[in-house]
C-alpha cells in the first residue's frame, strides 16, 4: 500500500516560527527517544515487548496541543509518543521501560503500560480495543459531573475489528458523550494488512454510520493532524457529542523489536519514509525560511541532552524491593 | 413493593427489596453513585430489583444500556476512574463473560499496572446460580472463577442482612467489588432490623455453631446447608455452618478456626467440582489444618455438566440437602 | 399403676443410666452399687429418671431405700399409693 | 548478537551486509540474522568504520556475543585476537529429547492403616499404639476420639447404647492404657503432696442447698470439689497446662477433666470447659451430663482433648488417699479420697468432723513442691467457704 501525496494547496498554513519549531522539536524528541529505546532493548536494558511509533510522531504532537490538562487520555501499547507529547517526564518514562521503581508505573507496567495521574494519562492499554470503553466511561464521568472536558482515546485500526470498538461507538453516540476517537491507521495490525481484515477499509465511514462526525486525515502532516484535532475538540466542547478522526499514518519500524517483517516489502516502507512527518515538515520549514542547519542542530543537541538525562535517571533509579511485590493490588493491602 | 414496618423495630422484606433498599440508600447518599445496565430503568430490572428507581432518580442515574456488556462494564471502569461511583448490573453471570476482558484486563489490573496511581471504585452486581430451569446459558455459578483474580473482590450475600448491607460497603471500597446475587434468593422473605445498614465484606460468618463437622458454603447453597445441618442434628451430628460471604479475599481465620474445632469439613459449592472455589478452600485446609483433621475434607458441588433444563436433571446436577447429609454421614463414620 | 408398670419404669430408668444392664439379670436383693458398680452420680441420675417417668420425688435422705431393685419397688409402690 | 525479544536466546548470522573498512552510520543495516521467527535485519547503533567481522555466516551464537567491531572516528584499530573468543563458539545444541520418566525403583509403600492426621498426631503425644486400635471414623479410619479413648484407658464405647465393648477392644484398650501410663511414669518426674481438709462446713451447706433444689438440680459434693480445684488453679497457674517440646505451655482457660470410671473397667476424663467461671449448678449439670454420656459412649473428641488438668476421686470406694498418675501432656492431677469422720481439733476442742484427703501429683519439670503446697492450701481455704463456690 503506497502513500498518496496531498497537494500543496490542501495543506494547512504554517504557524508562526516558534510554534512550528515546537512541533518539529516534539516529533524529533519522540524519534530520538525511541531510537534510544531500540538500542537499549538490543542491549537488554529494556525487555518485554517494545512497540515503537517511529513514523507516526505527527499524531501525538499534532493532537496534544488541542487538549487541556483537565482532559483525559487513553492510549495503546504503542504510546511512548503520546506520553511524551502529553508532558510526562522523559526520565520517568525511560525508568518505566527499565522496570525501575522511579518509572511512571513503579516498574509494574513497562513499555506498554505508561500511566500518569498528574496528566490524566490512563495508560497504555495492551488489549486491542480494550481502552475504548474506558474512554466512554471517562467521558460519561465528565458529563455527569458537569465538567467540560474531553476523553481522548487513541487506538489502532486493528481495534476496528473488535466488538468493543462498535459497542463503544454506539454507546458514545447514543449518550452524546465527549469522546475524541483517534484511530491511528498505520495499515497493519501487526502483520495483517487492513484489506485482509476489514470488509470495508474506509474506517471513518464506519464511525460515521453511528451518527458521529468523522474525518479522514493525512497523519503524516503534523499541521493537518493539529487542525483536525482542533475542529474535533471544539465541536466536542460545544456539546456536539463524540468525534472521530481516522489518522492515516505508517510505522517505519517493525511491529515490535522481534518482527522479521515478512508481510510488507522494503519498497513500500521506503516510499512512506519519503513522506515521513519529520523530513517533510523540516523541508517545508526550510522552504518557508523558518529553519536552517544551525536551528536544527540546536534542536537535536537539546533533545540529545534530554534523552541522555532520561537514560541516566533510569540507570540511577532504584529497583522496587521484591518485598513490595504485592503492593497496589488492592487499595488496602489486606486481601489474600 | 415497599417493605412493611413491623413491631419491635424490624421490617419484613424480600431479598429483592433488601437489594433495592440498599440501592436507593446509596443513590440518595452520594450523587456520584449511579446504576447502569441492561433494562435496569424502564423495564425495572431483569429480576425486578430496580423497579421504581427510574421514577425516583431519573434516566441519568438509572441508566439503561444497549446489549453491550463489554462497553458498559468498561464505561463503568472509566467512570470510576473519572470520579464517579458506578454500580453496573449484569443480568446474569453468563453474560458477564462478554465483559470479562474489561473485568479481568482492566478493572483488576489498573491499580497495580499504574503503580498505585489509579483505583477503580466500581461495583458490579450480577445474578448467579441455577435451580430455575433456565438451562445452560443462564444457570451457572462462575463466582469462583472471578475469585481467582487478584485485584477484585468477590462477595456473595446469602442473607437479607447481607443483601441489604453489602452494597454500601462495596461502594465504600476503593477497589472493584463483584456482588453475586443468587437469583433463587430474590424471593426469600424475612425480617431484619429497621435500621439495618452496612455490613463488613471481609469476614465469613458462622450461621450455626456446631461441634462435629464444619459445613462451609456461601450464596444460594446456604439455605440447603442449614437444612442439612438441622436434619443431621436429629441424627446426633452437631454441624457448624460457615457462610463464606466473601470469596475473595477468603477469611482463612474463620474457616480454619471452625475446622480446627470440628476436625471435619464439607465444602458446599454450586460451582463445578473441578478447579473451583471448593478446591481452593480444601487446599487451604490441607496447608494449614492438616494435623487437626479427623477425616478427609469432602465437597458437594455441581455435577460436571452444563446445567440441564429438565427439572429432575437440574436437581440432580446441583448440590442438594440430601447430598450434603450423605457426605457428612460418610465423614462421621461410626461416630455419634 | 400396677406393679408391672412400676417395674418396667424402674428397669427403664436403670438401663438409661447403665445401658449394658440386661433386665433379666438384675438381682432384686443386691444393691446396685455392688451389682453394677453404681456410684452417687448413677444414683442421682436414676432418681432423676424416676422423677421424670413416674413423677415421684425421692429426697436425698431416701436414696439408701432405692439402692436395690427390691427396695426400690417397695418404696415406689408405697409412694404411689399415698398419692 | 543483539537481543530482539525476551524469548530470543541465540541467532544465526546469515549474511553480512558490510565488510571491513566500510563506513557505517547509526541505524544502518549491517547484517541479517536468522531467528526462530525468521530472518531479521540487524542495525548498528554505532557509527564508524567496520574494523572486523567476528562471526562467520552460518554460525549460531548466543545473544550478547560480539559479532563485529566498529571503530569510532579517531579510535585505533582493535588488535585481532589470536584465538576465537569463547563467546563466538557455536552454541551447543540444546538437550534434545525429554527423557523418559524414570522407572520407579522402590516398591510402592504398603498401604498403611487409615488414621486421621489429628489422631496420628495425638497418638504420638500419648504414646498410643495405633496398631491396636479399631477405627470408628469414615471408612473405618482411626480418629482422634479413638485415640483419646485408648489413651484415657477407656474401652471404646460405641454410640449404640446397648452395644458393649468386645473382649478384643477391651484388650486393646488395656494395651493403650499401658502405653499412656507407662509414658507418664517414664517421662514425667512426679512429686506428690497430700493434706486432709475439713469438709464439714461444705457438706452442711450442700445439704441445706439440696433441700431447696428440685431433684434434677441437686448437687453432689464432687461438683464442689471440682469447682474448688479449678478456682485454686487461678492462684497457681503453673499447674494448669501442658508440657510440650521441653517447655510449659499454659492452658488457655481452666478446663478441668473429671475422671470418670466406666462400669466395665477403664476411665475417661472429659473436660468441663471454663470450670472456674461457671456457676456451681452449671458445673454440676456439666459433670452429670459428662458422666451420663461417658457411660453410654457418647463423648465428643474435643471433650477428651480439652482438659488442662485432671481431678479424680476414688472416695466412694472407701479409699482414703489417692496417689494419681498425670495424664500427659498435662502437668498436674488432683485426687480426693473418701469422706470420713475423724476427731478434729476445732478452736482447741476435739470434735467429730467429716474430712477428706486431697492429694496432688505434679510434674516437677513444670512446677516445684512449694507451689504445689500453695495450691493445696488454696484448695483447703476455698472449701471452708462453700457459699463462695456457688
Amino acid at each position: 500500500m503506497t502513500p498518496t501525496e496531498a497537494t500543496n494547496d490542501d495543506r494547512p498554513a504554517l504557524p508562526e516560527r516558534a510554534q512550528a519549531l515546537d512541533l518539529l522539536r516534539g516529533m524529533i524528541r519522540i524519534r530520538r527517544f525511541e531510537e534510544k529505546c531500540a538500542e537499549l532493548y538490543s542491549a537488554m536494558k529494556i525487555r518485554g515487548f517494545l512497540h515503537l511509533c517511529i513514523g507516526e510522531e505527527a499524531i501525538p504532537v499534532g493532537v496534544m496541543p488541542t487538549l487541556v490538562p483537565e482532559d483525559a487520555i487513553v492510549a495503546t501499547y504503542r504510546e511512548h509518543g503520546h506520553a511524551l507529547a502529553r508532558g510526562m517526564p522523559m526520565g520517568a518514562v525511560m525508568a518505566e521501560m527499565y522496570g525501575k521503581a522511579g518509572g511512571c508505573s513503579r516498574g509494574r507496567g513497562g513499555s506498554m503500560h505508561l500511566f500518569d495521574a498528574a496528566t490524566r494519562f490512563y495508560g497504555g492499554n495492551a488489549i486491542v480495543g480494550g481502552g475504548l470503553p474506558l474512554a466512554v466511561g471517562l467521558a460519561l464521568a465528565e458529563r455527569m459531573q458537569g465538567r467540560p472536558n474531553v476523553a481522548a482515546c487513541f487506538f489502532g485500526e486493528g481495534a476496528v475489528a473488535e466488538g468493543e470498538f462498535h459497542e463503544s461507538m454506539n454507546l458514545a453516540a447514543l449518550w452524546n458523550l465527549p469522546v475524541l476517537f483517534l484511530c491511528e491507521n498505520n495499515l497493519y495490525a501487526m502483520g495483517t494488512a487492513l484489506q485482509l481484515s476489514e470488509s470495508n477499509t474506509d474506517i471513518h465511514a464506519k464511525a460515521a454510520s453511528y451518527g458521529m462526525t468523522s474525518e479522514a486525515v493525512d497523519a503524516m502532516d503534523v499541521l493537518a493532524v493539529g487542525a483536525a484535532a482542533r475542529r474535533a475538540t471544539e465541536a466536542i466542547r460545544a456539546g456536539e457529542g463524540p468525534y472521530f478522526l481516522e489518522l492515516r499514518t505508517y510505522r517505519f519500524r517493525p511491529h515490535s523489536m522481534f518482527d522479521p517483517e515478512l508481510y510488507r516489502n522494503k519498497e513500500e516502507v521506503e516510499a512512506w519514509k519519503q513522506r515521513g512527518p519529520i523530513v517533510t515538515f523540516s523541508q517545508r520549514l526550510r522552504e518557508a525560511g523558518l529553519l536552517d542547519d544551525a536551528a536544527l542542530a540546536g534542536i537535536e543537541a537539546e533533545v540529545a541532552r534530554e534523552v541522555d538525562a532520561a537514560v541516566a535517571f533510569a540507570e540511577a533509579s532504584e529497583w522496587e524491593p521484591v518485598g513490595d511485590l504485592a503492593r497496589d493490588v488492592y487499595t488496602e493491602e489486606d486481601a489474600a | 413493593m415497599t417493605a412493611q414496618t413491623a413491631n419491635g423495630g424490624t421490617i419484613a422484606l424480600t431479598y429483592r427489596e433488601a437489594v433495592r433498599a440498599a440501592l436507593r440508600e446509596a443513590l440518595e447518599a452520594d450523587p456520584r453513585v449511579f446504576l447502569m445496565g441492561e433494562d435496569v430503568g424502564r423495564y425495572g430490572g431483569c429480576y425486578a430489583v430496580s423497579t421504581g428507581l427510574l421514577a425516583e432518580f431519573g434516566p441519568e442515574r438509572i441508566r439503561d444500556t444497549p446489549l453491550s456488556e463489554s462497553s458498559f462494564v468498561g464505561a463503568g471502569i472509566g467512570a470510576a476512574l473519572g470520579g464517579m461511583r458506578p454500580i453496573v448490573e449484569i443480568m446474569t453471570v453468563n453474560f458477564s463473560l462478554l465483559a470479562i476482558d474489561q473485568i479481568v484486563n482492566n478493572a483488576a489490573t489498573i491499580r497495580h499496572m499504574s503503580g498505585g496511581q489509579f483505583s477503580i471504585p466500581l461495583v458490579i452486581r450480577m445474578a448467579t446460580g441455577g435451580g430455575r430451569q433456565l438451562a445452560a446459558q443462564h444457570s451457572h455459578s462462575l463466582e469462583g472463577w472471578y475469585a481467582h483474580i487478584p485485584g477484585i473482590r468477590v462477595v456473595t450475600p446469602a442473607t437479607l442482612e447481607d443483601a441489604r448491607g453489602m452494597l454500601a460497603s462495596a461502594l465504600a471500597c476503593p477497589d472493584p467489588v463483584l456482588i453475586f446475587e443468587n437469583a433463587l434468593l430474590y424471593n426469600d422473605k424475612g425480617e431484619i432490623p429497621a435500621d439495618a445498614g452496612a455490613v463488613d465484606i471481609d469476614r465469613a460468618a458462622i450461621r450455626r455453631p456446631g461441634r462435629d463437622v464444619s459445613l462451609i458454603t456461601y450464596g444460594g447453597s446456604l439455605g440447603k446447608t442449614l437444612a442439612a445441618a438441622e436434619s443431621l442434628a436429629g441424627q446426633g451430628v452437631d454441624a457448624e455452618v460457615v457462610d463464606l460471604r466473601t470469596l475473595r479475599p477468603l477469611d482463612d481465620a474463620t474457616i480454619l478456626g471452625s475446622v480446627r474445632r470440628t476436625r471435619r469439613a464439607v465444602i458446599v459449592d454450586e460451582g463445578w467440582r473441578s478447579v473451583g472455589i471448593a478446591a481452593e478452600i480444601m487446599a487451604r485446609i490441607m496447608e494449614q489444618a492438616f494435623y487437626d483433621l479427623d477425616a478427609p475434607v469432602a465437597r458437594v458441588c455441581s455435577e460436571e455438566v452444563p446445567i440441564p433444563y429438565a427439572k429432575h436433571l437440574e436437581d440432580a446436577a446441583l448440590p442438594q440437602t440430601d447430598k450434603i447429609i450423605r457426605a457428612v454421614e460418610h465423614l462421621m463414620g461410626n461416630h455419634g | 399403676m400396677t406393679e408391672d408398670e412400676i417395674r418396667a419404669a424402674v428397669l427403664a430408668a436403670l438401663t438409661g443410666v447403665a445401658p449394658d444392664i440386661e433386665d433379666e439379670t438384675v438381682d432384686p436383693a443386691t444393691p446396685f452399687r455392688d451389682q453394677f458398680d453404681f456410684d452417687s452420680m448413677d444414683l442421682l441420675n436414676f432418681a432423676i429418671a424416676l422423677h421424670r417417668s413416674l413423677g415421684v420425688e425421692i429426697p436425698e435422705i431416701d436414696y439408701p431405700k432405692v439402692a436395690s431393685l427390691e427396695g426400690c419397688l417397695g418404696y415406689l409402690s408405697g409412694k404411689l399409693q399415698d398419692a | 548478537m543483539p537481543s530482539l525479544g525476551s524469548d530470543m536466546e541465540a541467532g544465526t548470522l546469515v549474511e553480512w551486509l558490510v565488510k571491513p573498512g566500510d563506513t557505517v552510520a547509526r541505524g544502518d543495516i549491517v547484517a541479517v540474522v536468522e531467528t526462530q521467527k525468521g530472518a531479521i535485519e540487524i542495525e548498528t547503533f554505532q557509527a564508524g568504520v567496520v574494523d572486523r567481522l567476528v562471526v562467520e555466516p552460518g554460525t549460531e551464537v548466543p545473544v550478547g556475543t560480539v559479532i563485529a567491531h566498529i571503530r569510532g572516528e579517531g579510535e585505533p584499530a582493535a588488535p585481532a585476537p589470536e584465538t576465537p573468543t569463547p563467546a563466538s563458539e557455536p552454541v551447543a545444541p540444546k538437550a534434545a529429547k525429554p527423557r523418559k520418566p524414570a522407572e520407579p525403583t522402590a516398591p510402592a509403600a504398603a498401604s498403611r492403616a487409615r488414621v486421621s492426621p489429628a489422631a496420628r498426631q495425638r497418638a504420638r503425644d500419648l504414646g498410643v499404639d495405633l496398631e491396636t486400635l479399631t477405627g470408628t471414623g469414615a471408612d473405618g479410619a482411626v480418629t482422634l476420639v479413638d485415640v483419646e479413648r485408648a489413651g484415657a484407658a477407656a474401652p471404646a464405647p460405641v454410640p449404640a447404647p446397648a452395644a458393649k465393648p468386645t473382649g478384643d477392644a477391651a484388650a486393646a484398650m488395656r494395651r493403650a492404657i499401658a502405653a499412656a501410663m507407662a509414658r507418664s511414669k517414664r517421662e514425667i518426674p512426679h512429686y506428690y503432696l497430700a493434706t486432709t481438709i475439713d469438709l464439714t462446713r461444705a457438706l452442711d451447706w450442700l445439704e441445706t442447698e439440696n433441700r431447696r433444689r428440685p431433684v434434677a438440680e441437686r448437687l453432689l459434693y464432687g461438683a464442689l470439689l471440682i469447682k474448688a480445684a479449678a478456682l485454686a488453679l487461678k492462684e497457681v497457674p503453673e499447674l494448669n497446662g501442658f508440657w510440650r517440646d521441653d517447655a510449659f505451655v499454659p492452658g488457655t482457660g481452666i478446663h478441668v477433666g473429671a475422671a470418670i470410671a466406666l462400669r466395665r473397667g477403664g476411665l475417661v476424663a472429659p473436660a468441663i470447659r471454663d470450670t472456674d467461671t461457671r456457676e456451681l449448678g452449671d458445673v454440676m449439670a456439666a459433670f452429670r451430663d459428662l458422666v451420663q454420656r461417658a457411660r453410654t459412649g457418647r463423648l465428643r473428641a474435643s471433650e477428651l482433648s480439652d482438659p488442662t488438668v485432671t481431678v479424680t476421686s476414688l472416695g466412694e470406694n472407701g479409699v482414703e488417699t489417692v496417689f494419681p498418675v498425670i495424664y500427659p501432656p498435662q502437668v498436674a492431677i488432683v485426687g480426693f479420697g473418701s469422706v470420713v469422720e475423724r476427731p478434729w481439733s476445732v478452736d482447741g476442742t476435739i470434735e467429730s468432723r467429716r474430712v477428706i484427703s486431697a492429694s496432688l501429683a505434679a510434674d516437677h519439670r513444670a512446677s516445684d513442691g512449694h507451689r504445689g503446697a500453695l495450691y493445696l492450701r488454696a484448695l483447703d481455704r476455698l472449701l471452708q467457704t462453700p457459699e463462695t463456690l456457688a
